[in-house]
């Protein structure tokens, strides 16, 4: 019952148009490869989600496959500000997406209570700010006050989220799709959880045995998972812990790029439409910028201590 | 030891008025760039038992270079913990652990709240900003807040365009009105000519200090509200040859701290 | 700093009576040494959580030490029902416990509840139940039902928790208190972290840089604890995954000894009063049953995989 | 393939009823003894892509022995997925993804509710049972709830001293009333005399099968209330010889099943 198949199967097979996804990652282990397929299979009408929304994000908007954006910050850090994302809130370019607006508080915690079958959670953010003020596609489902029953402090109760979809990529899974990560989590776990079902983009398949190794690592079971692509340097330009390290040149080009629209179509011709797969992408980018360029992301080997888990 | 020097830059001067306000045992929860100098600055000086934690889930990190992001992987290898955004915005933050946190904004008026949102109207915006973050949840649950922010008629306001993070909303009173510990919220505006403290009744920032190259006159006339000056203002003391060992030998021996001159900070 | 210091040491100074005590473990980890020499030093009015709470809580409640306790369960399992217990409810010896009945769901989310600084939190569990008819200490406290201002729909919130003090056992840990766990988990996390302090029990002490080689596996982290304290076999007759099995043969003889008052008086006379120490119990265990049934219980090697967390 | 074999215990039996109702495919929540047993039988015969889990926070272990607790040793190696009670009670069972959970208890009524809390008055307890643990939990959130008790009018009543697990509670509507899904909750009662299957309509068990040494008069007699018989009602199929290996050779060579006989499951 092997559930490994190609990016683009994936894809066409799991993300319909409309759909609400969870976009895994945190600068860490960022599902790019997933992203440039569903601008190349021109999937639209999109509701999206994730806390800290960055490059990956403002691509998908600036290619319109956005209609919906359940946010908390869109940014690109370091590089500079998510020019797409302003193009369309500022001017409607390529479209307006609507915006729902909560933190990196609320957000994780909306997941979390997807994830764990709860119908929403009391939160102890927001309050006294204009995030309370304003509402979006959720209406009066945004959030709502309450007294509390046990003591009648106004308590701030946000609902639960359930994307249709999960993306995610991470270190390792099995063909299953069992999945384990280690490093900086996000609010992929809960994320990935909280949807009906979850594409798991991994660095390496390996072997049930080797998941049965250190079942602690696992963060997503196989029964959650409906496809398993194995896509190595696909967090590229973000990073996995233990195989690559972000690429900040190629960071920075795409916010130079984005700058301008055309920039932006530019940069999408090049990189998405103009490779057809992952191993594509990477043969263009060795020859673009050199194996030695390449090579430099490759991660240091530093291995800590097994464990065992016998008795 | 405290023999100061005086070839600094603006920004190692900030970092060094964050870290001041760090005490020894501080968790502090921090970003990129200045909240991470002024941290580490505090732990290699008077707060060696200061401890930090990124949103995306790590703490105690021991980055071989400075992060460029609160995701960076130089945070993975070495932290003595790394779970979700859950553990460390809601198990650390939520569950009242944390008693500083640093934060900036585009906006910041006397009240201490920011804007990280949208300049202009929410619907129709002049300059749609990146939103809240972890800065919301940030400046309503740690203990004490610094905010670090350019000094101009700008970026300082008499009230926000919107309040993505809540100061003192209103003035006195308007926290508990909301449920928030009133003894909680900003300490200073620490800016790049002086530093501001919130006045403990009226909850107004009032001029505490003037950096050295500043001076009580400039301060006043790029600022857009009626500031109140303390009666004991002075001078910030500048950096201590022990500070500036710290950010130049241990933290920032890249400089990248110099990327706060391009932005303004001089 | 280091907060390395004896199980007396750490009993005397942290655990005080009335104290409300989370206990983590699920066979798994039971930080049997903690529980000796709380029963040792005579500590009482202990209220004390965990789910599924087995032949530990039994014999806590059997010598007296709790008033009480927030139950989901208790059982020795294979071995038999947990005689103290009963004693106690059922004839009030030594004496009655009050008891607040929840399930290993409901609990688990208050514990999560208190370590994310939530309130309250909604659960599925429990309703259509007489665990909502019967009421203790907690009084109207123990549940709330609400109408869910998102959709009008009966919704049960039950409160979060917070103990005085957690006590669990761990397989590693740093003096300062870094606790890292593999294997099965029960409620150890979100228990321990609900705590305003923490007990670290472990099997080693290890190096900051240890724990920074596999920092995912971490459960609390150090500003949490304040005690840590090297207790090999500490869980025994319970068991610690990589370290040794669940010794089958004490539980049972647990459970017989128990089936009387005498029984249980001499077992604690021989096993916890009669020894001073977790050394002077292992002694103790070897001259009593030979070397080789001690040597039994010693896991085998069957090393995982390390991971590399490098960029 | 489907040859029956007469040299089985009652137990066997028993384990094969609950395999026979587990579909391929079924997530399945369990305890240690029958429950596994049976999950595993089904995996070896005609449900290979059945997946158990235990409520301490295990998914797919795969045990060289059979587990004694769901905390037990041999569950850690080998696991797909190893988390907390979080982990299996909140995101798998309440989130709901787990159709079968089974169920036994010192007392089961005709609707299926099972009482493992306390015999007698709750403040004055005859006898002390454990308590709930898991099964309040996965008696309301699995799809379909399977109960093993021993066939006796002290363990079947027509109406439990103290419901711990709801089944129907009252019969038709109850589970409605408390916003719980109608079509949910008990499927069949598996007793040492036969099996009980619970009326669609009516909610209440009804006898389905009388086990081969039983009969449907002993049956009754043993059945403290006015227990309804199917218009089918048959024998109930012996363990075939697949089943029978797969219990003897794979999941059980030490015969660690036989405790059952010691229980009274005879």
């Amino acid at each position: 019952m092997s559930k490994v198949m190609t990016m683009r199967e994936a894809i066409a097979e799991h993300v319909h148009d409309g759909d609400f996804l969870f976009i895994g990652g945190y600068v860490c282990r960022t599902p790019f490869a997933a992203i440039h397929e569903i601008i190349r299979q021109g999937k639209k009408d999109l509701t999206v989600t994730r806390s800290n929304a960055a490059d990956d994000f403002d691509m998908l908007i600036g290619a319109g496959a956005v209609k919906r954006f359940i946010a908390t910050f869109l940014s690109l850090g370091v590089y500079g500000l998510g020019r797409c994302f302003r193009r369309s809130l500022e001017k409607g370019v390529p479209h307006k997406i609507e915006i729902e607006e909560y933190t990196n508080l609320s957000l994780p915690m909306m997941l979390m209570a997807g994830a764990l079958g709860m119908p929403f959670i009391p939160v102890k953010d927001m309050v006294g700010s204009d995030l309370l003020q304003v509402k979006s596609f959720l209406g009066e489902g945004k959030y709502k006050v309450i007294e509390s029953p046990f003591d009648g402090t106004p308590t701030l109760l946000v609902p639960a989220l359930n994307p249709d979809v999960a993306i995610i990529h991470v270190q390792q899974a099995d063909e299953n799709g069992n999945a384990q990560v280690w490093g900086i989590e996000g609010d992929c776990k809960w994320g990935a959880n909280a949807a009906r079902k979850v594409i798991v983009s991994c660095e390496r398949i390996v072997s049930r045995e080797v998941i049965g190794k250190d079942p602690s690592r696992t963060i997503v079971p196989d029964f959650q998972v409906a496809a398993v692509v194995e896509e190595p340097f696909g967090a590229h330009p973000g990073y996995t812990p233990g195989f690559y390290d972000v690429d900040f040149m190629f960071g920075s080009l795409y916010q130079q790029a984005s700058n301008s629209e055309e920039g932006f179509r530019a940069f999408l011709d090049e990189w998405v439409f103009g490779v057809e797969d992952r191993n594509a992408y990477i043969q263009h980018y060795i020859e673009r910028f050199g194996y030695a360029q390449f090579r430099g992301l490759m991660a240091e080997f530093d291995y800590g201590y097994p464990v065992s888990y016998a008795y | 030891m405290n023999a100061t020097e005086t070839d600094y830059i603006k920004p190692e001067l900030m970092a060094c008025c964050g870290a001041r306000e760090i005490r020894d045992g501080d968790l502090v929860i921090v970003g990129t760039g200045f909240p991470t100098v002024a941290a580490n600055i505090a732990r290699y000086t008077h707060a060696p038992n200061a401890r930090m934690m990124q949103e995306s889930g790590v703490y105690d990190a021991q980055p071989r270079r400075p992060a460029l992001s609160v995701g960076d992987p130089c945070l993975n290898p070495g932290a003595a913990f790394i779970g979700s955004l859950i553990d460390v915005m809601g198990m650390f933050l939520q569950g009242c652990k944390v008693d500083v946190g640093f934060l900036s904004g585009s906006q910041v008026d006397k009240y201490g709240n920011i804007n990280t949102t949208v300049i202009g109207d929410y619907e129709r915006p002049k300059s749609r900003l990146p939103g809240s973050g972890g800065a919301n949840p940030i400046g309503l649950l740690a203990r004490r807040v610094l905010i670090i922010a350019l000094h101009d008629k700008r970026r300082l306001a008499e009230k926000v365009d919107f309040i993505t993070t809540p100061g003192y909303i209103d003035g006195p009173g308007s926290r508990a009105k909301w449920g928030l510990p009133e003894d909680q919220g900003p300490e200073v505006i620490i800016t790049n000519k002086g530093v501001l403290r919130f006045d403990k009744e009226s909850k107004e920032a009032y001029l505490e200090s003037y950096h050295p190259d500043s001076s009580i006159e400039e301060i006043l006339e790029n600022t857009p509200w009626d500031l109140k000056v303390a009666e004991d203002v002075h001078e910030t003391p500048q950096p201590t040859a022990e500070e500036l060992r710290a950010i130049r030998e241990i933290i920032d021996p890249m400089r990248m701290i110099t990327i706060y001159l391009k932005r303004g900070y001089v």
